[in-house]
């Protein structure tokens, strides 16, 4: 029979979930797609949330987890708004091009 | 709704200052008249209930707090206003004249732009409000409010046609000499909070009050007179005693109704207030009070004496405001602080009035200043002479007009308050007084119409073109006062005749009432009689010893003495003018100084000014400023950008690359903490 | 029965976790991070707090990641191209993505390591207590009312920038 | 397997085989009073007045060929149309549609205690496929799934019209999920429960003994609007953009064919119900009649309230010319949206400080 989900194994999971986010973050070339990873991590922050709430039988992680949600929603808006606008400039998401932002 | 006293001249300040320009004349100045007018009321109607108040241990008082300004430690400023017998007696002086001189000045402005009209209206409304606020505040702080406010206002007024240069330097004369006051006033200020605690004026004065009192020095009262002796710095900066006095004569540049609301009857005078609103301060700091009474009295002849020789009819009268605050700042050194009030309240009425006189003679003259070109004014300006000529009688002191009864209180209590040099001088300065003044309305009134007189015109000239009335002056056709000049002008000199009635002296029969009713403002609440000041203790003392007899003795002295000043103007100026300049001849020296007033300004320019000026263009702007501090920014920023240079090329403009680097450091951060 | 539960769901969300970043086609990412998103409203759920969960299909997935969705057939890049140009290659280049990836996984491993460290801690025991939609309402809107306001504030700021952002120039 | 499980178990198939028939039935509903409307005959010649007609094109989809795009993407291709249905379905599984009963009447009537001596459950249950407490979410995030069927079905399918039609699809969905929303917070507000049995036990009763307390009354703003982004959501006229005809031959499912487009089809119209039996539950208070009926039978007035709020509907399609794209929009955020702001925040207002 599988082991009983401990706090830790919570934790962990989330943990993974975070690293595959950053990890998403470099590998790929797609605006859009790093966006995403971003995303994954927002949720990795989520559940850890949630499961320290279960452990300490509070809902304050709840709320902050609406926080992220909302805030993830802004994020979310303006960032593609910002894809948009530059995919209208160069017809291209490869962030590394965009690099004109400097000396 | 004592609020409302201050708050409606402000209000009218706002409305004028804001949509001024696009009203008619009449709308501004009806508008500005009237809520001087509705705050008069106030201020009577909150006065009436003052006196209806049933007295707390001798004391009427209403206080009303409004919200906390200041609260910082142990500092708690209330914003809170304090109506007692002193204050009330001060706005309803403020409110009450104010009111008439805005009426005055509604014809007497009556020529500039409806824009400058307005400009004008504005800024005397806020003068009022500033200095409602200065009498009503009952801390220090919030009297400083109007303090700072009245001077800015005065400068405005004075710099009024700032496009006359002598104009906008008088008023930054008066601006920059006022600091030097308010400098003195703040420390004073402060070292009181620092030795007291508070600011609040009650509780200073019963704090001050428990002080065991005797002249010697001790621990207590070296700051105590310190600190008053500071806040008497501000009052001769504000009231325009030796040594700040300089700033008045120059201040006449001004429009003649701003000359009499501002620089004669109230604003000046806010330095006597100030003493006599802390009289426990200054009665427990006896040093001080001797210093105040000395300062006052010099002022006084000193003033007097330059007066005797001026030509121009407003400085005139600026001396004798000058010499005037003079015998209120005696009455205050040598204790009698109701009577210092109490000349302070008749003074405002009959100065007033000749201010105004004198601005119904420039404006028939269309801007002419200088005596020696007037003269025989008495047939074309009937009611303007009348009137001018009571105020006159009334500064000479001449029974029973006002001036009379206050002076004579301040010389009967510096008598018998064992003063007796004081005394004298103060006799001398009032034979002189009644000499100058007489002098100026047989110049102005008398005799025939005199023009084109040597240095008339240059005097015209120096002036610009003053006042109202540009152009030529054409002196075929001479009106007397419009009608609301008229009406002031009556009014003040009714004034100016009744308003010695409510301090008449024991002697006299009459029941000193002003006395009795400022009395309490200058005791500590809670203080008790013995703790009423020292010296008035001394002098009711002397009085008794001394006895009615000689009181009413002094009294008739004093009098001949201002009837043969009369005189002696009379033989001079009006019988024999030849003696004046043979006099003037044989007393050249005397005369060109007393003209060039001692030189004090020169004085003053050479040891204060010009070094002042030397330091600063030499050391402060080329050493410091341009060597020191524009040196070290420029290296800085040469430094930073050598670096930048080199730095920039860190920052490759991409996203992932930054995302990198912060990454590492995150990595590499966790990783150190786990590892140890 | 939760045991099983939660392992199959930690799978499904790592599996397809690892997908949408596996992946080029941004279409599929997006729909594999939705299934991802299922799976954690599934986790939360099972942590007791089904609101969160609810919250999570209909905010994340149901509007969030709509908007993606719609970008991405707006934009309608179904790949991703080689970068171009010197700099580009440089830093968008096989060599610092696989750095970056060994970063990640470096963290993953301190974490792990971290976690070890504290040593496993059982949940608290009995079947889990749902938090009431009540309950998170009044700690929401008493104790966190201004960190809701500010929220407010902050998403009406990202409507305004996004529309201006996205809005096309009247003209070139 | 306790009778109750059995008794939930018939219930949630009742539930499914009610809604598969339900699809059928407005089919030929539509058809039916579409020729009313335009004053023709519509179906006639298959069975009775054509009553069989449904049925005849069902087994023709059926039979007809499974097409793809060939630049299509197929695993995508086929999985849009199933999500559409699964959600349009589980969407309608938290929908009570008659009051918690033990089935006593019912055995009695059908003399089920005469031959099995079924006399009734010894506890009621829900006459729900599921019974959730936090029904309406359940029901508002599934409808919100139910986009993606339509978006992926546009882009999978890679032809313009499709895709226009899936853009159209999720810009309008979500932009009237919003105001669908706050409808009904509203009534969450006034009956402070987000269970929809509940909602509906708090609308029983009757004002001054004949007006039924229903929330229709109390907040017809909140009624209005939700019908109006009901109809949004489910892509009807006047707001069927994402597959409007005339633009885009037939939008997001332009290139399915047979059983998928069935699917759609079949989804499209469990959605309509969905929409009337939820809007029936909050707003005209479901099982509770303007008279009440012999117990156990609430489910009557369910059906009554859910055909009329569809034949609305349909009557809507058939009467009103569809809008302008941006009109949709602007009504949608411009009117719609701050309407229902508005209309929260005031009975929130009332509900607190008056009350009801």
């Amino acid at each position: 029979m599988l082991p009983e989900p401990t706090l830790n194994s919570y934790l962990m999971l989330s943990a993974v979930l975070f690293a595959i986010g950053t990890a998403g973050v470099f590998l790929r070339r797609n605006i859009i797609t790093i966006l995403l990873s971003v995303e994954v991590m927002l949720n990795a922050v989520n559940l850890t949330f949630i499961a320290v709430d279960r452990f300490r039988g509070l809902v304050d992680g709840q709320i902050m987890v609406f926080f992220v949600i909302t805030v993830a929603a802004a994020e979310a808006a303006v960032g593609l708004a910002i894809v948009i606008a530059l995919f209208r400039h160069k017809e291209t998401l490869t962030p590394d091009v965009f690099t004109s932002l400097k000396w | 709704m004592l609020y409302l006293i201050p708050l409606l001249p402000f209000v009218g300040f706002l409305v004028n200052a804001a949509i001024g320009k696009r009203l008619s004349k009449t709308v501004s100045g009806l508008l500005a008249t009237g809520v001087m007018a509705a705050s008069f009321g106030i201020a009577a109607m909150s006065v009436w209930t003052l006196v209806g108040q049933a007295p707390v241990d001798g004391v009427r008082a209403i206080e009303q707090s409004y919200y906390t300004w200041l609260s910082s430690g142990s500092l708690q400023i209330p914003l809170a206003f304090r109506l007692d017998p002193l204050s009330s007696l001060m706005v309803l002086v403020i409110t009450g004249i104010g009111t008439l001189i805005h009426l005055y000045s509604t014809a007497y402005m009556h020529d500039e732009t409806d824009a400058e009209y307005a400009r004008y209206f504005s800024y005397l409304n806020l003068f009022a409000a500033f200095m409602l606020v200065l009498v009503l505040g009952s801390s220090f702080p919030v009297m400083f409010i109007g303090w700072e406010g009245v001077g800015l206002c005065s400068y405005l007024l004075i710099g009024f046609w700032f496009k006359k240069p002598s104009a906008s330097e008088a008023g930054k004369k008066a601006f920059i000499v006022n600091r030097i006051g308010d400098f003195g006033f703040i420390l004073g200020m402060l070292a009181l909070f620092w030795a007291f605690g508070t600011l609040d004026f009650q509780e200073l004065a019963s704090k001050v009050a428990l002080l065991p009192n005797d002249p010697a020095m001790w621990a207590g009262s070296t700051v105590l007179t310190a600190a008053t002796l500071l806040l008497f710095l501000g009052a001769t900066g504000k009231s325009a005693q030796l040594p700040l006095y300089v700033w008045l004569p120059d201040a006449m540049e001004g429009p003649t109704p701003v000359s009499a609301l501002i620089h004669a009857a109230t604003m000046v005078t806010a330095g006597v207030y100030m003493i006599g609103r802390n009289a426990v301060l200054f009665s427990h700091a006896p040093f001080t009070l001797e210093i105040v009474a000395i300062v006052g009295v010099v002022t006084a002849l000193f003033a007097g004496t330059i007066g005797l020789v001026q030509n121009d009819i407003k400085r005139v009268l600026a001396y004798s405001t000058v010499s005037q605050l003079g015998y209120m700042f005696l009455a205050m050194g040598v204790g009698a602080f109701a009577g210092g009030i109490f000349h302070l309240y008749t003074h405002a009425f009959f100065k007033a009035l000749l201010f105004l006189g004198s601005g119904a003679v420039i404006h028939a003259l269309h801007g002419e200043q200088d005596i020696r070109n007037m003269g025989g004014l008495r047939k074309h300006l009937p009611i303007t002479f009348y009137t001018f000529a009571i105020g006159t009688i009334a500064i000479a002191g001449i029974p029973p007009l006002a001036g009379f009864f206050s002076k004579d209180e301040i010389l009967w209590k510096t008598y018998s308050s064992d003063h007796k040099v004081l005394w004298a001088v103060a006799v001398v300065a009032a034979f002189l007084t009644a000499t100058y003044m007489f002098r100026l309305l047989y110049l102005t009134f008398f005799g025939d119409r005199r023009h084109g007189v040597a240095g008339g015109h240059g005097a015209h000239a120096a002036h610009g073109t003053p006042d109202p009335g540009h152009g030529t002056p054409d002196h075929a056709h001479l009106h007397d006062a419009p009608g609301p000049m008229a009406i002031a002008l009556i009014v003040l000199a009714i004034g100016s005749i009744l308003a010695g009635f409510v301090g008449v002296p024991h002697v006299l029969g009459g029941g000193n009432q002003i006395e009795a009713f400022l009395e309490p403002s200058f005791r500590a609440i809670g203080a008790v009689a013995e703790a009423a000041p020292a010296v008035e203790a001394t002098a009711e003392a002397t009085a008794e010893h001394g006895g009615a007899g000689l009181e009413f003795g002094l009294m008739l002295f004093s009098t001949l003495v201002a009837a043969a000043g009369i005189g002696l103007a009379t033989v001079v100026f009006l019988r024999r003018p030849q003696i004046a300049d043979r006099m003037a001849g044989q007393f050249a020296g005397v005369h060109r100084l007393l003209l060039g007033k001692y030189y004090v300004d020169e004085l003053y320019d050479a040891t204060i000014v010009q070094p002042i000026k030397k330091v600063s263009s030499g050391l402060l702007w080329r050493g410091v400023d341009a060597g020191l501090i524009d040196g070290t920014v420029n290296g800085v920023g040469l430094v930073v950008r050598g670096w930048s240079a080199v730095l920039r090329r860190l920052q490759t403009g991409s996203v992932r690359a930054y995302a990198m680097s912060f990454f590492v450091g995150v990595v590499t951060i966790v990783g150190y903490y786990l590892w140890r | 029965m939760d045991a099983l539960l939660f392992w199959i769901l930690a799978a499904v969300t790592v599996a397809s976790a690892v997908l949408v970043i596996g992946q080029r086609n941004p279409m599929r990412s997006v729909l594999l991070l939705i299934v991802m998103f299922m799976a954690l409203a599934g986790l939360y759920v099972t942590l007791g707090s089904p609101f969160a969960a609810v919250v999570q299909i209909i905010i994340y997935a149901g509007a969030i990641m709509v908007l993606f969705l719609f970008v991405v057939m707006l934009l309608n890049v179904p790949t991703e191209e080689t970068p171009i140009g010197r700099q580009a290659r440089l830093l968008g280049g096989v060599g610092p993505r696989r750095f970056g990836a060994l970063l990640s996984a470096a963290l993953a491993l301190e974490l792990f390591w971290a976690l070890g460290r504290l040593g496993a801690i059982a949940m608290p025991a009995g079947d889990t207590p749902e938090t009431t939609v009540k309950a998170i309402g009044l700690r929401l809107f008493r104790d966190y009312a201004f960190a809701f306001e500010a929220t407010s504030v902050l998403i009406l700021v990202a409507m305004v920038g996004a529309v201006v952002l996205a809005r096309k120039e009247p003209q070139q | 397997m306790t009778p109750e499980l059995i008794a939930q178990l018939i219930v949630i198939g009742f539930t499914f085989f009610m809604l598969l028939n339900s699809a059928a039935v407005l089919v030929y509903m539509e058809r039916k009073v579409a020729a009313v409307i335009q004053q023709r005959y519509g179906p006639y010649l298959v069975g009775p007045k054509g009553a069989l007609q449904p049925l005849a094109d069902i087994i023709k989809l059926i039979f007809k060929e499974e097409l793809r795009p060939k630049s299509a993407d197929a695993f995508l291709f086929y999985l849009a149309p199933i999500i559409s249905a699964t959600a349009a379905f589980a969407a309608f599984a938290v929908v009570p549609w008659g009051a918690d009963t033990d089935f006593s009447t019912l055995a009695h009537l059908l003399f089920l205690d005469k031959i099995f001596g079924f006399t009734g459950l010894a506890h009621p249950i829900r006459l729900a496929a599921a019974d959730v407490n936090v029904g309406l979410l359940v029901i508002f995030s599934i409808t919100a799934m139910g986009v993606y069927g339509i978006v992926l079905a546009g882009w999978s399918s890679n032809s313009k019209y499709s895709l226009l039609g899936a853009l159209r699809a999720s810009a309008q969905m979500i932009s009237y999920e919003i105001s669908y929303g706050l409808s009904f917070a509203a009534v969450i507000m006034l009956a402070g429960s987000l269970s929809l049995a509940t909602i509906v036990d708090q609308q029983a009763g009757y004002w001054f003994g004949f007006i039924p307390k229903w929330y229709i009354f109390i907040q017809p703003i909140g009624f209005f609007i939700f019908l109006t982004a009901g109809v949004a959501e489910t892509n009807r006229a006047p707001f069927d953009f994402p597959e409007a005809e005339q633009e885009l031959v037939a939008g997001y499912h332009t290139e399915y064919s047979s059983m998928s487009f069935a699917m759609f089809f079949l989804a499209e119209y469990v959605n309509m119900v969905t929409v009337s039996a939820v809007a029936t539950d909050l707003f005209l208070g479901g099982w509770h009649g303007p008279f009440p009926l012999p117990d156990g039978f609430g489910w009557v007035w369910f059906l009554a309230k859910i055909f009329v709020l569809l034949f609305f509907y349909i009557w809507m399609r058939w009467t009103l010319p569809r809008y302008r794209y941006d009109q949709l929009m602007e009504f949608g955020w411009k009117w719609l949206l701050p309407a229902a702001v508005l209309n929260l925040l005031v009975s929130a207002y009332i509900a607190l400080r008056v009350g009801w």
